[in-house]
């Protein structure tokens, strides 16, 4: 008994202990370690990439001479206050798509969570086996570097002198800008009410803007209330017109009678600057079947762009409003290097797209 | 009488004396409120209920939730406290005295098992333990650390009433349940398996002439008679968790990791916790097992054990099925501990009989290391908390000009965000209270507060975006960003950076089209009887444990157990000398 | 053990009774007071059906939270739906009652509005109110006066955040006794 | 007999009680003036006086004339004055009114308004004496609009329950217009920005500059003739090739330009706001 009870208690803790062990993934780890596969290369390599362990990282590609560790990092991880730079890698799937004795060719879906929601990347990577080991052959890339120049930037800004806390009421104010919604366009879609729309700054001044619905029921009840949160651009210049969109979620047409839009703007201080253009737009399908709107973005100004948005609007051949679409761009938009960007519409909204129209938002980091 | 110093029993006043002067500075420093995760949270229900002693709705967080939803009675004392030393040193007051308590009731739990000797060495371990201090400056789990101490005193009641009859006994027994149970009822729960269990066994073990079903039989009245009085004591707490039983999505925690892959996480569950006491893990083993007495008390230890290595064993997970990601583990490493103790300070007194001055030194040192690694690891570990961000312009901020017309969320702000909340009158819609949550928006995730979604990744975020996406209905004008990384999600949801504060480390954010908040309306809010049941029945139970301990106090023992080590036979291990 | 037990009851008791005194504090928070009102011969703008609502609610809440604010010398009640010279002179009002120990308690009875005047940009509006009121004078607990009357207001609400405020709120020589 | 002089003197006593506790005040009282209350009986009594702004209370003689203060009148309201004695109260009440006007405030919106709008300005304005009491008295308050060129407008228009308002239309030329509203030697003025409206004919031109492409509007004006203000954005849409190509480009000293890189031939349109322009036809040059 008296040897008895500790060896049992050891030995049971100790079987515990290791059961656990493998359960948690402690033997996958393990084999996470080695790179005797194609796919345990990729996956060592990406494991060692979202521990941010760059230096391990970079020294396990096969062409780690050719790819600058900036730039290796830079592609992984971000740069420049990008939205990458703003987001950890949480996991990633992977495929093969061909493999020999030499070499293979494996598909990585990374999933990001960046700091405006999630972010999934597909990349196409190539292995090679050398010796006992495989390696992955990483695609080189430059680290993008803007000719020094000069741009002069002697573009309009308007400050704002506001009134202070005390209430002043019957003496000189500045009203609220005249803001307008253009269009407005409800639609059923299979899990929700979709209100889509474009909004214009009438006024002379920049205006700060929502846009707000509320469904209303057939007795005159709220039904929902939503905004358009990220799905507009909010600061508009004089005569600026975004699209907005607003999602009801479990919603559905026969459970609402009408809809009240509310649009509300506020007088800021705004820039003019930078000057984004939206270049090579076009509809188009990807190897998935998605439909997708494509184009680059360009950056006038002589500042970085950190993080941008993209807010399509799509019309039909009436000139309604049929879909407005968004994303954002994991890529900072340094100035005159042009940045590819993509984002998707639904399949059954693609066909009666008739014109489009691309507006642009952005986040700085150092003005916000 | 032994008359060598180091074969005598230390006297219980000089270790709580030990640890007022060990605790006391460290406290008085407000240590607990500037290094560990939870001390803010006690701090800031105590506010609610100095303010609002009958009222148990806190408009403050989740734009309302009900305090009922956690046992109140150490925040009660806080509050009292608060009325004369303000909230801040109220709640290091309270701590002094869980402190003091479980030194107490570590004494009174071991002197049932072991010498009055070993008894006090395990007392005076107490103090320097590495749990303790976790809990206390790490944990900030005040509530844990209470509920443990009342329920360690208890035990030695619930062993008189269940081996001998003696009413007393009972009372007395019962009535610290309730005190324990209104501090903390979890620990009371698991308590009752790991600690009672023993106790009960050990009862059987000592009835001497009475029946084995008469002592169940008591034991079981004690049971049954605690368990209708928890029912009643802590009835909102019962009808709150009827009506709205947790079923957000599990929120992950470290304590629930396999510890054996990351170095970090053993570190702070495993080996600053136990610190020194690893090394008598063997003489643990060897002296629960060696004697048959003892043995029930290896078995709850090595059954805590188990469960406070979280994911690093199955056990926890085949036990508690899907509670398993529900619970935290750091506080089974206390079960453990204190379970441990009478078998060390029985090593101790083997170690000193032996060693003399030498064994002196070496304990000595143990507990020094122990209780200063556990200190250390507040700044050397990587998980560092934000209880000690100045949150007083954020605080200022909300109280002035009419900014507490609306709600206000933190970003960032981690485990400060209750010492905003306790001193501003605006209201959030984040909290630190996670079985509180009922808002959709955060319990569809599983992530915790949105403070810090970022932590909880895509789970985080998203239930942030939710949050603010419904802003208006909320009327969650402000947000406070101490980490830029929200800045992106905030700007781009329509608000506009209005503020700066501490060169920037603190930036307030508004949006100008929502409307003063409105209150929630929630059918969690709990009926104004149940308020005053929770204002009066908690706190009355304690005040009713101190009147008996001061009206009826327990007799001098003369009983003197005779355990030694190593024993000589298998049979003879504790008489009774009266 | 009784006497431990008297203890308790003691302090049960001492508990109950400090909730029982909170407990009106609570319970004399009525509801707002009945308010219609009349938009016909409004201008030069006309109201819009929203913002009828919204007058018709905020007037009603405004006497509401003035009544309380009387009764219980909370100035911060004003907050809510009052604003300028309004909130001024009832702020004042309190800060009176509180040196003085003399209050004025409402008993609110309804309200007749009639709108008059809608600035043209919608930033003001002009009413009268004809109020029916139980208006007690209290020093201390002692009741000086009470009178049933109704009283006429012109009231002049400004729009908020996201309510009508009353901004100016003066009786007028017009008053019919019951 | 001691019954009859019970009956009789018990009565007698009370209605020489009751009668101590009269009061009279006057019926208008102007605000900030004082005043007396007139006040029956003998002794020591209590006053009590509540209305806007007040709730006091003060030992006073009876049988005196009670003065009251103007600064316990400053408000406009009725006010309630009870006389108490020995337990026995009487009260009277009275209405104090504004006194001479002496503070219009003036509500003028909008702050800006396009060219050319009938009707698009309002000026409201609300009398108030010096207590900030509204003047309920009916009072001329004269308005005046001085546009940046030509001649001011002025009318006089009587207050009713206090306020008076105005219409105006803005004016064809762009500027700053200033809006008074005067009452004796009190006078407050607003200042309203009349900017240019929609563009009208907006025209873009080529503009071929060291082998780039360029597109430039025309000067951006109003139908009226005024130039768009800066900052305004302007929409260019190019279609050649490549696809589509949007650029926002706001207008600087009147007219708005940017580059756009050709391939082949190309359409480009030009919007701002809801007004479009004329599309352009341009040939890609290599």
């Amino acid at each position: 008994m008296k040897y008895f009870v500790p060896l049992l208690i050891t030995a049971a803790t100790v079987v515990l202990i290791a059961i656990a062990w493998v359960n948690s993934g402690g033997m996958e780890r393990e084999r996470m370690r080695s790179s005797r596969t194609s796919e345990e290369a990729v996956r060592l390599l990406l494991t060692q990439a979202q521990a941010r362990n760059w230096d391990r990282a970079h020294a396990l590609l096969a062409n780690a001479s050719d790819v600058e560790k900036s730039a290796f990092v830079a592609d992984l991880a971000g740069s420049n206050g990008s939205l990458l730079t703003f987001a950890n890698l949480e996991n990633f799937d992977l495929w093969p798509l061909h493999k020999t004795d030499r070499e293979a060719s494996m598909r990585v879906k990374l999933h990001y969570s960046t700091a405006v929601g999630p972010l999934e990347d597909v990349r196409d990577l190539k292995v090679q086996h050398e010796g006992e080991t495989w390696r992955v052959v990483w695609p080189t890339t430059t680290v993008a570097r803007v000719a020094p120049q000069v741009i002069p930037v002697n573009y309009l800004r308007w400050d704002i002198i506001n009134r202070g806390a005390e209430d002043d009421w019957g003496v000189q104010n500045v009203d609220s800008p005249q803001v307008r919604i253009l269009s407005m366009n409800a639609l059923q879609r299979p899990d929700r009410i979709v209100i889509v729309g474009e909004v214009v700054n009438e006024d002379t001044v920049p205006a700060y803007v929502n846009v707000g619905a509320t469904l209303l029921r057939p007795d005159g009840s709220t039904f929902a209330q939503e905004s358009s949160f990220d799905k507009i651009s909010h600061t508009l210049l004089p005569k600026q017109v975004s699209p907005y969109r607003i999602d009801f979620p479990e919603a559905r047409m026969n459970q609402v009678k009408s809809v009240r839009m509310d649009v509300k703007s506020l007088l800021v201080a705004a820039s003019a600057d930078p000057v984004i253009e939206v270049s090579d737009q076009r509809l188009q399908t990807d190897a998935l079947g998605k439909n997708l709107l494509l184009g680059q973005l360009l950056n006038q100004s002589g500042q970085v762009v950190n993080i941008p948005h993209v807010v399509a609007a799509y019309y039909d051949d009436s000139g309604k409003v049929i879909w407005v679409s968004d994303g954002y761009v994991d890529q900072a938009l340094l100035p005159q290097i042009p940045v590819p960007f993509a984002v998707d519409l639904p399949d059954d909204v693609a066909p009666k797209v008739h014109n489009y129209h691309v507006n642009v938002n952005y986040f700085n980091v150092n003005r916000s | 009488m032994e008359t060598t110093f180091f074969r005598r029993p230390i006297p219980l006043a000089a270790i709580l004396l030990l640890a007022v002067v060990v605790h006391g500075p460290l406290l008085l420093m407000e240590l607990p409120l500037n290094t560990s995760y939870d001390a803010n949270l006690h701090v800031f229900f105590a506010s609610h209920y100095a303010h609002h002693w009958f009222d148990p709705w806190n408009e403050k967080w989740f734009a309302g939730f009900s305090q009922t939803t956690y046992p109140p009675l150490a925040h009660y004392w806080i509050a009292i406290f608060s009325y004369v030393v303000g909230l801040r040193m109220a709640y290091m007051l309270v701590q002094m005295i869980a402190i003091l308590l479980l030194v107490a009731g570590v004494y009174r739990f071991a002197r049932l098992f072991v010498s009055e000797r070993a008894a006090s060495y395990a007392a005076l371990f107490t103090v320097f333990l590495g749990t303790v201090a976790f809990l206390v400056y790490s944990a900030g789990q005040l509530s844990t650390l209470l509920s443990a101490s009342i329920y360690l005193l208890a035990l030695p009641y619930f062993y008189q009433w269940s081996r001998t009859a003696h009413w007393r006994g009972l009372v007395k027994g019962v009535v610290l349940i309730l005190v324990a149970a209104s501090v903390h009822h979890v620990t009371l729960l698991f308590g009752s398996f790991l600690f009672a269990l023993p106790v009960l066994w050990l009862a059987l073990a000592d009835r001497g002439e009475r029946s084995v079903f008469a002592v169940l039989g008591r034991a079981v009245f004690f049971a049954v008679l605690a368990g209708i009085g928890v029912g009643v004591v802590l009835l909102p707490y019962w009808i709150a968790i009827l009506k709205h039983p947790i079923e957000q999505m599990p929120i992950p925690h470290a304590s629930r990791s396999n510890f054996l892959l990351n170095i970090n996480y053993a570190i702070n569950y495993f080996f600053i916790p136990y610190g020194a006491m690893i090394v008598a893990f063997p003489a643990i083993l060897w002296l629960g097992s060696a004697n048959r007495r003892l043995r029930p008390l290896l078995l709850g230890f090595w059954v805590a054990f188990l469960f406070g290595l979280g994911g690093t064993t199955p056990i926890p997970k085949w036990v508690f099925g899907r509670a398993f990601e529900i619970l935290t583990y750091e506080r089974f490493t206390l079960s453990a501990a204190v379970l441990a103790l009478p078998l060390v300070g029985l090593f101790a007194e083997y170690l000193l009989d032996r060693y003399r001055s030498a064994a002196v030194a070496g304990l000595a040192v143990c507990c020094v290391l122990t209780m200063g690694l556990a200190l250390g690891w507040l700044a050397w570990s990587p998980f560092k908390t934000l209880s000690s961000l100045n949150v007083d312009q954020v605080t200022d901020f909300l109280n002035r000009d009419g900014h507490d017309k609306y709600r206000y969320l933190t970003l960032g702000f981690g485990n400060a965000l209750p010492k905003v909340s306790t001193y501003t009158t605006a209201n959030s819609v984040d909290g630190e209270y996670n079985s509180a949550r009922l808002l959709p928006e955060m319990t569809r995730y599983g992530a915790a507060q949105l403070t810090s979604a970022k932590y909880f990744g895509t789970a985080g975020m998203e239930s942030l975006r939710a949050m603010l996406k419904h802003a208006n209905n909320y009327g969650l004008k402000f947000i406070f960003v101490h980490e830029p990384y929200y800045e992106p999600m905030v700007a781009f949801a329509g608000w506009r950076k209005v503020e700066t504060y501490d060169y920037g480390s603190v930036t307030v954010w508004s949006k100008d089209d929502v409307s003063p908040a409105r209150p929630i309306q929630s059918d969690a809010m709990p009926a104004p009887w149940e308020g005053l049941l929770w204002g009066t029945l908690p706190l009355g139970s304690s005040i009713l444990a101190i009147l008996l301990a001061l009206l009826f106090p327990d007799r001098a023992r003369v009983r003197e157990t005779v355990v030694e080590f190593p024993a000589p036979t298998e049979e003879i291990y504790a008489r009774e000398a009266r | 053990m009784m006497r431990a037990a008297l203890n308790v009851l003691v302090i049960l008791a001492l508990a109950g009774g400090a909730y029982f005194v909170s407990w009106p504090a609570v319970m004399a928070d009525a509801g707002s007071p009945e308010v219609e009102l009349n938009a016909e011969n409004l201008g030069p703008r006309p109201i819009e059906e929203l913002t009828e609502k919204s007058i018709t609610r905020d007037y009603g809440h405004a006497w509401q939270t003035m009544a309380a604010a009387l009764r219980e010398n909370r100035s911060d009640l004003l907050d809510g739906y009052f604003t300028g010279i309004a909130k001024a002179i009832l702020a004042e009002e309190i800060a009176e009652q509180k040196r003085s120990g003399v209050r004025v308690r409402y008993t609110d009875q309804g309200h007749k509005l009639e709108a008059i005047f809608y600035s043209p940009s919608g930033d003001a509006m002009q009413l009268r109110d004809r109020a029916r009121l139980e208006v007690e004078i209290v020093d201390g607990d002692k009741v000086v006066h009470r009178e049933d009357v109704t009283l006429n207001y012109l009231v002049l609400m400004t729009p908020g955040a996201d309510r009508w405020l009353v901004r100016d709120l003066q009786t007028t020589a017009a008053e019919v006794r019951p | 007999m001691r019954l009859f002089l019970a009956s009789v003197l018990i009565p007698l006593a009370l209605m020489i009680c009751a009668a101590a506790a009269e009061l009279r005040a006057p019926a208008q009282v102007t605000a900030g003036k004082s005043f007396s209350l007139a006040s029956t009986g003998n002794g020591k009594g209590m006053l009590y006086l509540t209305g806007p702004g007040q709730a006091s209370k003060r030992s006073v003689m009876l049988g005196d004339e009670i003065q009251i203060r103007g600064d316990e009148v400053e408000h406009a309201g009725r006010y309630t004055a009870v006389i108490c004695d020995s337990g026995n109260c009487a009260a009277t009440h009275f209405f104090v009114r504004a006194a001479e006007p002496a503070k219009v405030s003036l509500l003028v919106h909008p702050s800006r308004v396009r060219v050319g709008q009938p009707n698009a300005i309002s000026g409201v304005a609300f009398v108030f004496d010096k207590f900030r009491n509204l003047v309920l008295s009916p009072t001329q308050v004269d308005f005046k609009a001085i546009p940046k060129q030509g001649a001011a407008v002025a009318q006089t228009r009587p207050t009713q329950n206090g306020v008076t308002w105005i219409r105006l239309t803005s004016a064809t030329k762009e500027g700053p217009a200033k809006i008074g509203a005067s009452l004796g030697k009190v006078s407050e003025l607003r200042v309203v920005q009349q900017v240019a409206s929609e563009a009208c004919n907006l025209r873009i031109k080529p503009d071929w500059n060291g082998g780039k492409f360029f597109a430039e509007t025309e000067p951006v004006r109003d139908c009226s003739g005024n130039a768009v203000s800066d900052g305004t954005v302007v929409s260019f849409t190019k279609v050649d090739a490549s696809g589509k190509t949007t650029v926002d480009v706001p207008i600087k000293r009147g007219v708005a330009r940017v580059q756009m890189p050709l391939k082949g031939n190309a359409k480009i349109l030009v919007a701002s706001g809801v007004v479009t322009g004329n599309e352009l036809s341009v040939e890609g040059r290599q």
